[in-house]
């Protein structure tokens, strides 16, 4: 007879596990965190110093980025020590077992702030994280309208412009990649997969817990002079930068371990803990888009990681792999970056595609429409991303005579793109269309996206790109792709889940005044941009043609709506989760899907009571005799509201 | 569950109906839009017709433009027949099933294949117009595959600096000014470089775009056809100024590009002299321009 | 907590975040160095501009960047290149040069360009062309050039083995430096900005980095209002 | 959802579990080979792409190297460390614990001296970082080489100690090489991903010793 592993990992678990120990302040939190990262930074900046202090480049600039760097380094170190996070390996170097004993959580909102091992808890971490990242980078873009509102008058520097506009840009792309992953992939693909636990619990809580402190370090900038090369941040322009630029290289930097660390947890779930019967094709669509999601971060975040490495080293250690007197060449960095830097586009489309397929049959009533063209349009979208990097670099006279082929990789792009629409239409088909909050973001995902991906075409074909190439016109594209497609279906997605999430009902009067004043506005300030590109405003500019004032005035007007509705969105979102707390009905949208199945909203620590045995798929809406999707016991089932756990 | 029956319009027979209603509001529509778009539209297009380039990329996105309103046209009829039709109404059993279907290998496989068709097509048009318009105004890096016919071309060499461009003549003495005049109906070579970080070289009216990078000759080509007045921006963020470097530049009849640039020639012939040698990229001297960031004890030219 | 009192949390909580939001905008964002207006001259439509350009400011979060002091009406110097200006006249600028030369990265910013009669007074003498190569390795220090007026002003340097060299800002006159004075017009209202083409960021790749990208030291606006 | 329970079959949910667990070092491992690959990838790029631009003839103008002596002790060091390994695995198969804690331990011991060999030989360079193309690269190179080593290390150090402490528990059942237990499985699967992982290190490090000593 085997050893019982259960109880012999349980007996091994006394200590270490945060939210056990310690008392008070002193049990371990973001408090905690925060003060070690402080003492981390502080002890980081003053060896910079002593190593670095006597260089000439050093004395004659009076900018010390060794130092810099080496206090981001240890404050990352002192956050993590600070909550906790080291001592599981630290247990493990002593040579005990894995610990696959969760906790027992605690009730109460403190759990909230610690690092925890429950995917649920990450999940809501995540979901408030993410939309604190999203609205500050927000801000930033209503300063940058704020000053196009005017062709010559500024209401900012023109550095100070810039800053703004590389903020937003890093914060928007490096934060957004992880704003499905981290909330929905999290919390609901365990659950969708009938598991109880993720693979690496740790490392999700880990990938978590990245962002806050990439966030502060990024933000930190601004106050330190930022940087003002943007969000590709091209060497030697990089390399001139001021220490704003060392908080871009951490804040990008802590953000792509925190995609690796998530990607490797949520790939290794998704392969190795479905429940029985959960065979490939039983999947949800959700998994595959994680799947493709997960492989295409693993294959391309380590370049992004070695480029900011590389520029690092050019700023601190002087080497010159960027800079061409020495031996190197700037258009090292553009090709380490962009390697990263496409994949890294469709890591946002590729969430979105999932959510939007995952929604819109609960509220079609119909199987998803070609289930299989669904997923291989996902994985096509990733294995294709890694082979058009170039054609952000069509103007840059690296290999010219390469174009033909970027260019057909490119446009090759739309077939798995073309997937995702033939999907949607073919499940609108002879549907019973409900037009509900959620569904109403995800056919908005539809109508933007539509233009972000037709404009693709423009932007893909290298003599269109001589003209469109660097203005206003792809800013649009990519804006269209990205917020009129992930941000959409994100926004689509907190309308869908809240119930589950937090057991709370949301009014659906409030979320359709914000989804129409949303669409709109997003498409008044975007739209236009086009014409602007077209006209010839190029990007991050502070000054523009007296000719393009009434447009960009539209635009930034526009602007102030969207951040108006957007702000009634935030309002309303939490004060129906805070002041007014209607409890949520049981699987209100009608889903078959197992995240809905079960015991009460929240879901219990454990999810499920027993492992489910999955029966058949989860989009049979119009097969009457389909069977449940799974064999499950669910308490409660029949009562209506299910909330448990807080105070109504 | 109780068991549902399917309504008429949902049943899965009926569906040449709704797909005939679509089509043809899809065939009468589209036929109008890409008609306004390719008529009304079209000749507006930027970027212009003052160079062979302009008028070829203005071309490209007028099709570009005519091609987009038919699928434009078809999802956005899908997705409004459908949920118009479709969509549940008050009083109806919000969760009764919808049709059965859950693919149909005929839609899928043309669905594929027109996609696929259209894919190809427009990479194989999108490279025929990037070939035969000697690189269509597009970077060609140092060493271009794709130029003019004609050897009579005229040289001009961007130099992009922060935060500034000035233009270098060879064929006229090497001399180097801050604006731009070009002949008309004159093939142009621009030699485009940086003297610090990447910039980008766009002259908008001229259909011509080219990254200045530091240590790296960026070859486009373009030939003017039509006089008048263009502005050259920097494309790619090179810091504090980027969005101030801009300048205006002039396509001139040939005679009075001639009384230009020899009227220039003559003013310059003093800073001329003190010019560096003409090349195709200028490296920064160690100790001066380079701004003293490598220390000197690692100057690799040193001891060369 | 009562729904009232949740509801008072969460409204306290959204005014917090607005007052922090405005903090963070008026003061940081907006921030910036202050304007000084030249000083007017008895002759209508002529002021007075003064100005020094120092090897090191010596004051301030950077006080090793170069930068230039504008001196206000009541002879007072100002860390700051932002300087407003009437509109439609005739700027006299005297213009003290304290640091020590070096190359151009483009030999092209050495003609004198803009300025009345395409002329500067250097130390007194009247020059077209600054040769970099001449003036025994003192180089030129820094340019003056202002895009939108065209107007571009080389200045030599002084030799930094100077007895009297200016190590920190504000400099004054006893100390080694060289005499810049010229003439330009003002053209209708707007801002023009202006900077310097010689790479003096030092420590900074290119030599274009810290003060050649921040207001306030090599990067300015002349407000013509 | 209606229950059906007595079709229901019977799920051992431990096993089940513990199942998943060992499919999870077997895709862990894997993906830390996709992770290394990728960024060692990065690197050789860089590489590749230096030396064949050769910017003003600077890649490696005195066809300079960092010490052979030194890169091949290093490579030496690592590729005994990996074939320990191995050999430490095929003993413990045969069921000799203490066969595979030497060799682990000597593995783990070889593999440290190598990563601080690496940092030693970056600390006395006969060329600047900055001075020609090569140098950048190959101080690039060398943290991330002993930074990899070390975690590896850590990696390899957690599955010794962790052999030390269940030894007793497991010694009636065969040790932790034979024992059927999941305990033993566990570790058994995490180990077969350690090795194979240290194995494709062990390739790369060959990769690399021959583009910055040989080439």
């Amino acid at each position: 007879m085997a050893i019982d592993f259960s109880k012999e990992t349980e007996s091994g678990s006394s200590s270490g596990t945060p939210g056990t120990s310690g008392k008070g302040i002193f049990s371990p939190s973001i408090i905690t965190g925060a003060v070690a990262g402080g003492i981390g930074y502080l002890f980081g900046h003053w060896m910079g110093n002593a190593i670095a202090g006597g260089y000439p480049q050093v004395i004659g600039s009076g900018q010390n980025d060794v130092a810099i760097c080496l206090g981001y380094a240890f404050a990352v170190v002192g956050w993590f020590a600070g909550l906790g996070a080291l001592n599981y390996p630290i247990k493990k170097m002593l040579g005990y077992e894995p610990d696959f004993s969760e906790p027992e959580l605690k009730p109460g909102w403190t759990k909230y702030f610690q690092y925890t091992q429950d995917h649920k808890i990450v999940g809501i971490q995540y979901l408030f994280g993410m939309l604190v990242y999203f609205f500050t980078a927000g801000l930033l873009a209503l300063a940058i309208r704020t000053e196009l509102l005017s062709p010559t008058h500024h209401i900012w520097g023109p550095s100070t412009y810039l800053e703004i506009v590389g903020e937003h840009g890093t914060m928007m792309m490096m934060m957004m990649t992880s704003v499905v992953l981290g909330p929905f992939g999290n919390f609901m693909i365990p659950l969708m997969i009938g598991s109880k636990k993720v693979a690496f619990p740790r490392l999700e809580a880990a990938s978590f817990w990245f962002t806050p402190i990439s966030y502060v370090i990024l933000l930190s900038a601004l106050w330190q002079g930022g940087f003002q090369s943007g969000w590709t941040s091209y060497a030697p322009l990089s390399i001139q930068q001021g220490v704003g630029q060392d908080a871009y290289i951490f804040g990008f930097g802590l953000q792509g371990l925190s995609m690796v660390c998530a990607s490797t947890n949520i790939v290794a779930t998704i392969i190795n803990y479905r429940a029985p019967g959960m065979t490939w094709n039983r999947l949800n669509i959700m998994g595959w888009s994680m799947l493709s999601l997960g492989f295409t971060m693993i294959l391309s975040v380590p370049v992004l990681i070695d480029g900011l490495y590389v520029l690092t080293l050019d700023r601190t250690a002087q080497t010159s792999m960027l800079y061409g007197p020495h031996g190197g060449s700037s258009f090292l960095w553009e090709n380490l970056f962009w390697f990263f830097g496409h994949p890294e586009v469709y890591l946002l489309a590729i969430p979105g595609f999932g959510m939007v397929a995952e929604i819109i049959p609960v509220f079609a009533r119909k199987p998803i429409f070609g289930y299989k063209t669904s997923a291989a349009g996902m994985i096509g979208l990733a294995v294709l991303s890694f082979f058009v990097w170039q054609h952000h670099l069509f103007q840059s006279g690296m290999n010219p005579d390469m174009r033909p082929l970027f260019m057909l990789t490119t446009e090759l792009i739309s077939i798995p793109t073309g997937f995702i629409y033939l999907v949607g239409m073919g499940t609108l088909w002879k549907a019973r269309i409900r037009l509900t909050v959620p569904m109403l973001f995800m056919l908005g995902v539809y109508f933007n996206f539509l233009f972000g991906g037709l404009t693709g075409v423009y932007v893909s074909d290298v003599p269109i790109n001589v003209t469109v190439h660097g203005s206003f016109f792809v800013m649009a594209h990519f804006h269209y792709t990205i917020m009129g497609g992930v941000i959409f279906a994100f926004f689509g997605a907190i309308y869908y889940y809240t119930p589950l999430v937090t057991g709370f009902q949301l009014n659906q009067k409030w979320g359709k005044i914000h989804f129409w004043s949303m669409m709109i506005s997003f498409n008044s300030t975007f739209l236009p941009l086009f014409a602007v590109g077209l006209l010839g405003q190029p990007r991050r500019v502070f000054e523009y043609a007296q000719r393009l004032q009434t447009l960009n005035d539209w635009v930034s007007i526009s602007s102030y709506v969207l951040g108006l509705s957007l702000t009634f969105f935030v309002v309303t979102f939490l004060w129906q989760l805070v002041v007014t707390r209607t409890p949520a009905v049981r699987n209100p949208w009608g889903s078959r899907s197992l995240e809905w199945h079960v015991d009460s909203y929240p879901p219990p620590q454990h999810n499920f009571k027993t492992v489910p045995v999955v029966m058949a798929g989860p989009y049979e809406y119009a097969d009457l005799d389909a069977l449940p999707m799974a064999d499950i016991v669910v308490e409660n089932a029949d009562k209506d509201v299910v909330r448990t756990g807080g105070k109504a | 569950m109780a068991n549902f029956v399917l309504d008429e319009s949902r049943s899965e027979e009926s569906t040449k109906g709704h797909l005939t209603k679509i089509l043809v509001i899809w065939a009468i529509t589209s036929v109008i839009g890409m008609a306004l778009v390719w008529f009304v539209l079209g000749p507006h297009l930027p970027p212009g017709t003052m160079t062979d380039q302009a008028q070829g990329a203005q071309f490209d996105i007028r099709l570009v433009s005519t091609l987009v309103v038919p699928v434009l046209f078809f999802v956005w009829l899908f997705f409004g027949y459908s949920i118009m039709k479709w969509r549940v109404r008050p009083g109806e059993d919000p969760l009764a099933p919808g049709a059965n279907i859950s693919g149909n290998s005929k839609a899928q496989g043309a669905w594929y294949i027109i996609t696929t068709t259209l894919v190809l097509g427009l990479a194989a048009f999108g490279t025929y117009f990037l070939v035969v318009p000697a690189g269509a105004g597009g970077a060609e890096g140092s060493s271009p595959i794709w130029r003019p016919a004609t050897k009579n071309i005229l040289q001009v060499q961007v130099i992009a600096q922060q935060w500034r461009f000035t233009y270098r003549w060879p064929q006229f003495g090497g001399m180097e000014t801050t604006s731009l005049e070009l002949p008309n109906n004159t093939e142009i070579q621009f030699n485009v470089t940086s003297l610090d970080v990447i910039h980008d070289f766009w002259a908008y009216g001229l259909g011509v775009k080219a990254d200045a990078n530091p240590d790296y000759n960026n070859i486009a080509y373009a030939k003017t056809q039509q006089t008048g007045k263009f502005v050259v921006r920097c494309d790619e963020l090179c810091g504090i100024w980027h969005g101030a470097m801009y300048n205006y530049g002039h396509v001139v009849s040939q005679a009075q590009f001639q009384t230009w640039a020899s009227n220039m020639e003559t003013q310059n012939a003093a800073l001329t002299k003190l010019l560096p040698k003409y090349s195709l990229t200028y490296t920064p001297s160690y100790s001066g321009a380079g701004g003293g960031y490598y220390n000197t004890a690692t100057d690799p030219n040193a001891n060369l | 907590m009562s729904k009232g009192a949740r509801a008072g949390a969460l409204l306290v909580s959204f005014a917090a975040l607005l007052g922090l939001i405005v903090f963070a905008v008026a003061g940081y964002l907006r921030s910036t160095p202050p304007t000084v207006s030249a000083t007017p001259s008895s002759t209508p439509g002529v002021v007075n501009l003064v100005m020094q350009t120092d090897g090191a400011v010596g004051v301030g979060p950077h006080p090793s960047w170069v930068g230039y002091f504008i001196q206000d009406a009541n002879g007072a110097w100002h860390q700051t290149t932002l300087i407003q200006l009437p509109t439609h006249s005739t700027v006299h600028v005297t213009l003290y040069e304290y640091d020590s030369g070096g190359n151009l990265r483009n030999t092209v910013w050495s003609k004198i360009q803009g300025t009345v009669g395409n002329i500067a007074y250097v130390n007194g003498v009247a020059e077209n062309i600054v040769n970099p190569n001449s003036n025994t390795g003192n180089g030129i220090a820094h340019t003056f050039n202002v895009p939108g007026l065209g107007i571009n002003v080389p200045m030599y340097g002084v030799s930094s083995t100077a007895k009297n060299f200016c190590n920190a800002g504000p400099c004054n006159l006893s100390e080694a430096h060289t005499t810049i004075t010229f003439q330009f017009h003002t053209g209708g209202v707007g801002s023009y900005r202006w900077q310097c083409f010689v790479p003096c960021g030092l420590g900074y790749v290119d030599g274009n980095g810290g003060p050649m990208q921040n207001i306030g030291y090599m990067a300015g606006f002349l407000k013509v209002v | 959802m209606s229950e059906i329970t007595e079709d229901r079959p019977v799920v051992d949910e431990v096993q089940l579990y513990h199942e998943a667990a060992l499919g999870s070092h077997w895709w862990g491992a894997r993906i830390a080979i996709g992770l290394v690959m990728t960024l060692f990838g990065g690197i050789a790029f860089a590489y590749f792409y230096l030396r064949s631009l050769n910017s003003h003839g600077l890649w490696d103008p005195h066809g300079q190297t960092a010490s052979t002596l030194m890169g091949s002790l290093i490579l030496t060091l690592v590729l005994l460390s990996a074939i320990l390994n191995a050999y430490g695995n095929f003993r413990l198969k045969k069921g000799s614990t203490i066969d595979w804690q030497v060799a682990n331990i000597t593995a783990l011991l070889a593999g440290l001296f190598a990563a601080g060999f690496q940092i030693w030989e970056l600390s006395r360079l006969n060329f600047f970082p900055g001075a020609f193309g090569y140098a950048g690269v190959y101080v690039a190179f060398a943290p991330v080489y002993s930074g990899v080593i070390i975690l590896s290390m850590y990696w390899l150090e957690t599955l010794i100690a962790r052999s030390l402490r269940n030894a007793r528990a497991l010694a009636s059942d065969g040790g932790v090489g034979l024992s059927s237990s999941m305990m033993a499985e566990n570790f058994r699967s995490n180990l077969e991903g350690f090795s194979y992982y240290w194995a494709f290190m062990a390739i790369v490090s060959v990769v690399f010793f021959v583009l910055f000593y040989v080439l």
